[in-house]
């Protein structure tokens, strides 16, 4: 007869501080993730057990071929769970966050009226081969993104969108010229990390005419943090899901 | 909605057909208890505990009985003869029924007196199973009733700690409905362990104290989010009757329950199954609990195309046995799957049929549907799709009950992330083709059409071989899932005991009211 | 199958007002021509290969000759004056043009002397391009047609080897045609790139080398499997017609080409981008080659709900320009998306709407159906569910052409596992419902038949405005994709240069028979 | 101008006989994998380090976090993908693998008629808790599987199905019963190794009563492959897919 161990209540919600992190899959420390790779090998006894070796060089341990699937002759898709060893510790990890709270249109008029008595200037722009406009304008665009409207709505903002394949140059040379507060540039792609080597080469080209300091630089786009934005040398950075509102309260916070 | 042809007189045959099946066996139903009767009796008049070895307190006092041959009179005759010598409570009674010495029920007090000594008690037992669901339909009803299917998850971490955390992030992720999946050996346990429980694998063992602990985790969860969130478990087994009546009291809202799953999947023997889901569906009846039924299931066994009718015919036969047990249509949750091989071409057009149909046939009822599992593998992906269009079919038809489909159904219980997936998945599905079903209609004579009228016909000529046949036989011929079961055959026919005339029983009867199961004379009071 | 209430004396009226506002450009065009079109028609007559920085020979001489003002002429007029002068090809008289002395035109031959000399070289061309056709619809005929939808897959490696290794295990998967996506950057580059290429992001560049590398591995793979795979690739860009002729004389099936793409979202001058497109046509046309239109891509900035009708009315507009450009409908693969927002209650409904009234309105057009990217995030799992969708409305609705959606979507261009489980995935979604659409008819004035009524009439509306306004006042008004062009803004104008009154291109000539494109005079011949 | 490297024509066969496995993803060597898993943290900049730390620590080079949500309140799920720096060695990987060659159904009987004259009695059941009866119904059963026909329905064989949930001693009396030559155990269960205890419970039982070479032992199941088998102790393992025939054929080779 199974004995019923009798624990005392853990009760269900998380429970102590916890630093070390290992993946949960349906219990706590169990380990769990799931891979998926292709390995250039046709299905078989040997490609199975290569790919549970493959699995374990990542630190998995049990690793379980749920799949082996032939995806071209010769190349095998794998799809394997396991428990894996590894932790990571959440205290050794320190990011830069933009922490800005989010300010009402109101007040970011208030402050940009007060502090600025003028209207502050961005000029922004998808810059190198990259045709995405879709971010940028969602940011300086009247129409916004996601209900909040964009900073061209925003009575105390002068925004100018260059659209998209824009030169670093010709991005320099327009904020030069209307004599901007703020750049902001949007990177969508991201292969061969184009959008850190366009980035950071207007970065470089600021550096060369002693203007860096001159301007507030933002960076944006899907495959962009903060963290990343920051070593490219920019002053902040923006993802996914980035609202007009974020950015308008981060212009405020630094220039106004 | 879309509907698809359905004969109403052949229909109206299937109901007749299957209460003939069903009253044939009510017969004997009604002339045997079991041990797994008795124990839920015993529970249910407050009996509770286990000795040093988790043997529960029913159990020492039923077997004890059932081995000496005395249980025909029913555990109750022996608990009110032990309330008239003295034990002051049911619980003493058992403890004396256990350990104390042999009573072998000759002499002492009359029949009147002991039903007298039971009076209150039985009172008691019925106002408890009142209570809990007064309670739970209070709480239920200060939330907006959920718009259908409502969609169920599965939680099954073997620890009752870790499954009560899951079920809160089940409703967080939009679950109307969490079921713990109970530990691979307990449906054959011919006892049900005491208290909460950490180990179990496959699932958690259904236990009173686990029922209470995702009781409370539900309900905060539905207080937290708005929601009410169903809480549902097996009343399956050879403890089936024990775990309806546990769930009645612990106020659950769903059970799965079949009149024959146990039978079919799990070798018990066919007497001792029909005897325990007669008691089971009285209390669930009385407890306004939806059951699931599990046709489903023969679908795993069979091919879903060719034995699709058997799904309709078994449908038939358990909602006969539910309405001789008190069942009422609005809780008979009649299971269905989407099992059909998906390399078929046209597949979902099959799929889409046999929903529609087994709607329109049992139009009040909380049918449940069920995914695809049987062919799912462990490209994880491709799994997501399959479920995908099961989904859609789901509120294409308008089914009341859905367990949403794993992407991980080929692998392991569903972990964490495979929930909010498909949960995530399934809303997506149902918001995007909400109105769907009502957008469109299905050509006369097409595919969807043709295959209802067909499914209906055969289920229509299988029930008129049951008829003939009686249940027993068509078991024995493998008629559904493509299982053969002998009569005398299976796990727990020991524990059937034939009713002596004056076999006692107050609360079935209570429950019973005046319509006891089928005609069939019995002796129950 | 199941249809959409369409008023067929509305879609004749978009029809006209289409007509109307294509032959106003095309007067335009007819009196234009630009570096593009005579780099294109300098490779048709034989010039080829580059100088050791890369520099192909025929951007050489066209730029030669058009930053001497010379070019209104037409690069033909020097080419025959070459031959006339000593020249023993068309490439030894592009060689002369590029690094010889300049001709100013004055003097020499007769015009009739000069097209005397290019009456073979004209014949040599038109022949090369129809031996390709040839060749190819004879390679495709020796295998059966695959069934619709069209199972359309990208690669994009940027390595042209590995290109061919994945266009290859694309077709093993099961995929009808492979596309090899261009490189980021190519759109805006003023030439072609010569020969085999690998190196290039977010895919591989378009040259000639590369498009027989690609024929070579899919030719392969037809004989292999059994089943013909089509090739494609992007004529678009400052190049488009030099890709056109490229892809003509390769045998590619199908190309990215549309009327505007470049003006709305390359930000090509909308003159260059108009002019370019006729002749690029014309190629298309003679060479039997099915074109992709744009449209798309207008539901990736615009909203997919609000904007529904532009993609309707802007796929006249380039039924129109095509019809110009002697393209016949069978040819006119109208693109079109599933890009609504997928959180939106009955999205389904208003795709499947859109889907089939553009599948009624153009019957005999292989209309190109995209797959949502706009609202994919990188949740690949959930992402694989919404494509499944999008694969039911493409079986639903009959689409021609589907190209593929991938789970990776938000994230990279698909990998080799990616492309795989998404052909297995719609296989499994075409095979599962295929008759689906058969099955159904939609209700009278639902949500789907009011939606198709709703969007062709701003439609027609639309049009109606863009033919007051011209084309030019509509781009200039961000009537489509909400982008807003001038008409002398953008990239690439410099190339435009007004013909001269005895502009020269028998070649286009041949390709422009008598039924040149409008009504507009022209003085191609 | 961009200037196109020729290189010289590697052909699109996979080339020259390699043993180095990476991960394809896109082109060789590039080592793409794709990995989910879920950590006890809420989602944010540290989350998305973290998630990110995590990945590395499995040997994964330049991990992208593609997405991460809130699965339950406090825990994200992380999808990621990135250049994994392992390598497997084939050419190290010896598997067992079984290497039956399919016989028709008149060579599986001429066979046994041949070498035994008589019938080939096999055993089979799904034993301890596990209920999973359809894939040794699928192997003994007449109806089979995929089309081909069960053990059941050959000529020479006798087949004996116990169904499921069968204790190891009845399996094993019965075979004695019936004088089997095989016993056929089927695993479906394998949630904490159950279907490995369960089988190895089963050869060590009869290598307790000295009967192990008496019976051909085979073992059967989704996760079972002819490698855990024979550590197992069975002579065979089958996994997915397996058909009556390839089973056939297997004792045939070995018996007769
Ligand atoms: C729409 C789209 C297009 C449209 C673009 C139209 C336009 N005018 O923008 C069209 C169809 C033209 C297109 C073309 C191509 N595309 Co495209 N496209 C997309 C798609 C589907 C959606 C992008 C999008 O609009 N997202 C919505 C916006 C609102 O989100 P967002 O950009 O992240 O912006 C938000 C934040 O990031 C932030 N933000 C962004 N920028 C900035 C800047 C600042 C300063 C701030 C503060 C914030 C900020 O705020 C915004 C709002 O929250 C993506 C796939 C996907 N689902 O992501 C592919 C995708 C980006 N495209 C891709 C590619 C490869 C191309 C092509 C190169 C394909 C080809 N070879 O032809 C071409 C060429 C384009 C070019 N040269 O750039 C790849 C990129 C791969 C990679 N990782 O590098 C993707 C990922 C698709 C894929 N899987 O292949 N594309
Ligand atoms: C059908 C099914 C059931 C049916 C079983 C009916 C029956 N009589 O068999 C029912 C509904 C009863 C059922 C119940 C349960 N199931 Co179940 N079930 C499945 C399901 C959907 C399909 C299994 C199947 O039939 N496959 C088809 C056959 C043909 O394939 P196969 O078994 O692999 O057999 C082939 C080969 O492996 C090989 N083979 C197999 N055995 C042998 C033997 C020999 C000797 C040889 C040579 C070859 C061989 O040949 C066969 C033909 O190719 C799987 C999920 C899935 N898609 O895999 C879950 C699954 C196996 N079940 C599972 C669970 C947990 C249960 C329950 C415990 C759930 C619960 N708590 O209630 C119960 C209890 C069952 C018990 N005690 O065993 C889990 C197991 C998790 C794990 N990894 O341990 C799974 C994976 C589902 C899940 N994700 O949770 N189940
Ligand atoms: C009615 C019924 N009871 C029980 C079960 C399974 O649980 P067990 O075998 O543990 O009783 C099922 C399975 O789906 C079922 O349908
Ligand atoms: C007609 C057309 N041309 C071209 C492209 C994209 O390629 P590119 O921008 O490289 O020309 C698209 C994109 O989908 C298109 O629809």
């Amino acid at each position: 007869m199974q004995k019923a161990a009798k624990l005392p209540e853990r009760g269900v919600e998380m429970s102590d501080e916890k630093q070390l992190l290992r993946a949960y899959g349906d219990r706590r420390g169990d380990g769990m993730i799931q891979l998926s790779f292709t390995l250039e090998v046709a299905p078989g006894a040997r490609a199975r057990e290569a790919a549970k070796r493959f699995a374990e060089l990542h630190g998995i341990h049990e690793p379980l071929v749920a799949s082996m699937e032939e995806v071209a002759p010769g190349f095998s898709l794998f799809v394997v769970y396991g428990h894996s060893q590894h932790a990571v510790d959440l205290a050794t990890i320190e990011v830069p966050e933009l922490r800005t709270e989010a300010l009402s249109r109101e007040v970011v008029y208030a402050r940009i009226q007060e502090k600025l008595g003028r209207k502050l200037v961005v000029v922004g722009a998808c810059t190198g081969f990259d045709a995405h406009t879709v971010g940028i304008d969602a940011i300086l665009n009247y129409k916004g993104f996601s209900g909040d409207k964009g900073l061209e709505s925003y009575k105390c903002f002068e925004a100018y969108n260059l659209g998209a394949q824009v030169e670093n140059e010709q991005l320099l040379a327009r904020a030069l010229a209307v004599n901007a507060d703020a750049i902001l540039i949007s990177q969508i792609i991201t292969q061969r990390n184009s959008h850190k080597e366009n980035a950071a080469a207007f970065i470089e080209l600021l550096n060369q005419q002693g203007l860096r300091d001159r301007f507030v630089c933002l960076l944006g786009g899907p495959r962009i943090d903060h963290k990343l934005a920051l070593e490219l040398g920019f002053d902040a950075g923006f993802g996914t899901g980035t609202k007009p509102g974020d950015v308008a309260s981060y212009l405020v916070e630094r220039l106004a | 909605m879309a509907t698809v042809p359905v004969d109403e007189g052949k229909v109206r045959a299937c109901r007749e057909l299957a209460a003939n099946i069903a009253r044939d066996v009510q017969g004997y139903i009604n002339q045997h208890t079991s041990v797994g009767v008795e124990r839920t009796i015993l529970r249910a008049y407050g009996a509770e505990g286990a000795d040093a070895e988790g043997a529960p307190l029913v159990n020492l006092a039923v077997d004890r009985y059932k081995d000496a041959g005395l249980l025909d009179r029913g555990i109750l005759y022996f608990v009110g003869r032990a309330l008239l010598g003295g034990s002051r409570s049911v619980q003493e009674a058992a403890e004396a029924l256990a350990y104390g010495d042999l009573d072998t029920g000759e002499g002492g007090p009359s029949l009147e007196e002991i039903r007298e000594a039971l009076r209150q008690p039985t009172i008691d037992a019925l106002a408890r199973i009142d209570g809990a669901r007064d309670q739970r339909d209070a709480l239920r009803a200060s939330f907006p009733e959920a718009p259908a299917p409502h969609k169920y998850v599965i939680v099954a971490t073997g620890n009752i700690w870790d499954d009560a955390l899951q079920a809160k992030a089940a409703a967080y992720g939009g679950a109307d409905i969490v079921a713990v999946i109970r530990a691979t050996a307990q449906s054959l346990l011919d006892y049900v362990p005491d208290g909460a429980t950490t180990e179990g694998f496959g699932g958690t063992f259904a236990t009173q104290e686990n029922f209470k602990i995702i009781r409370k985790a539900t309900n905060e969860a539905a207080k937290e989010y708005g929601r009410y969130i169903q809480q549902t478990n097996y009343s399956s087994g050879l403890c089936m009757a024990e775990i309806a009546w546990m769930a009645a009291v612990e106020g659950l809202d769903m059970l799965l329950n079949d009149a024959m799953y146990g039978i079919l999947f799990r070798d018990i023997n066919p007497c001792r199954n029909f005897v325990d889901q007669y008691v089971a569906r009285r209390i669930i009846g009385r407890a306004g609990i939806i059951i699931n039924t599990g046709e489903d299931n023969y679908l795993t066994t069979a091919d879903a195309v060719e034995k699709a009718h058997t799904v309709l015919a078994s449908q038939f036969i358990n909602e006969a046995f539910a309405h001789n047990a008190g069942v009422s249509d609005e809780k008979l949750g009649l299971g269905h799957a989407y099992e059909i091989n998906p390399s078929i071409e046209n597949s979902f057009l099959f799929e889409l049929s046999q929903a529609q149909l087994i709607r329109q046939i049992f139009p009040q009822h909380p049918i449940k549907w069920m995914p695809p599992t049987k062919f799912k593998t462990g490209d994880i992906f491709q799994s997501h799709v399959h479920d995908a269009m099961f989904n859609l079919v789901g509120v294409m038809t308008n089914q009341s009950i859905e367990l949403l489909g794993m992407f991980s159904e080929a692998i392991h219980n569903p972990m964490l992330m495979d929930r909010f997936l498909s949960l995530k998945a399934t809303k997506y599905v149902f918001n995007t083709a909400k109105d769907f079903g009502d957008e469109i209609e299905f050509k006369k004579d097409g595919i969807v059409a043709k295959r209802a009228v067909q499914v209906l016909d055969e289920a229509l000529e299988l029930l008129q071989t049951v008829e003939k046949e009686t249940i027993w036989g068509a078991i024995a011929r493998g008629d559904f899932a493509d299982v053969k079961r002998l009569r005398d055959g299976g796990k727990g026919y020991k524990g059937v005991v034939a009713r002596h005339p004056e076999y006692l029983n107050p609360l079935l009867s209570l429950l019973e009211g005046d319509a006891k199961g089928g005609e069939a004379a019995g002796t129950g009071g």
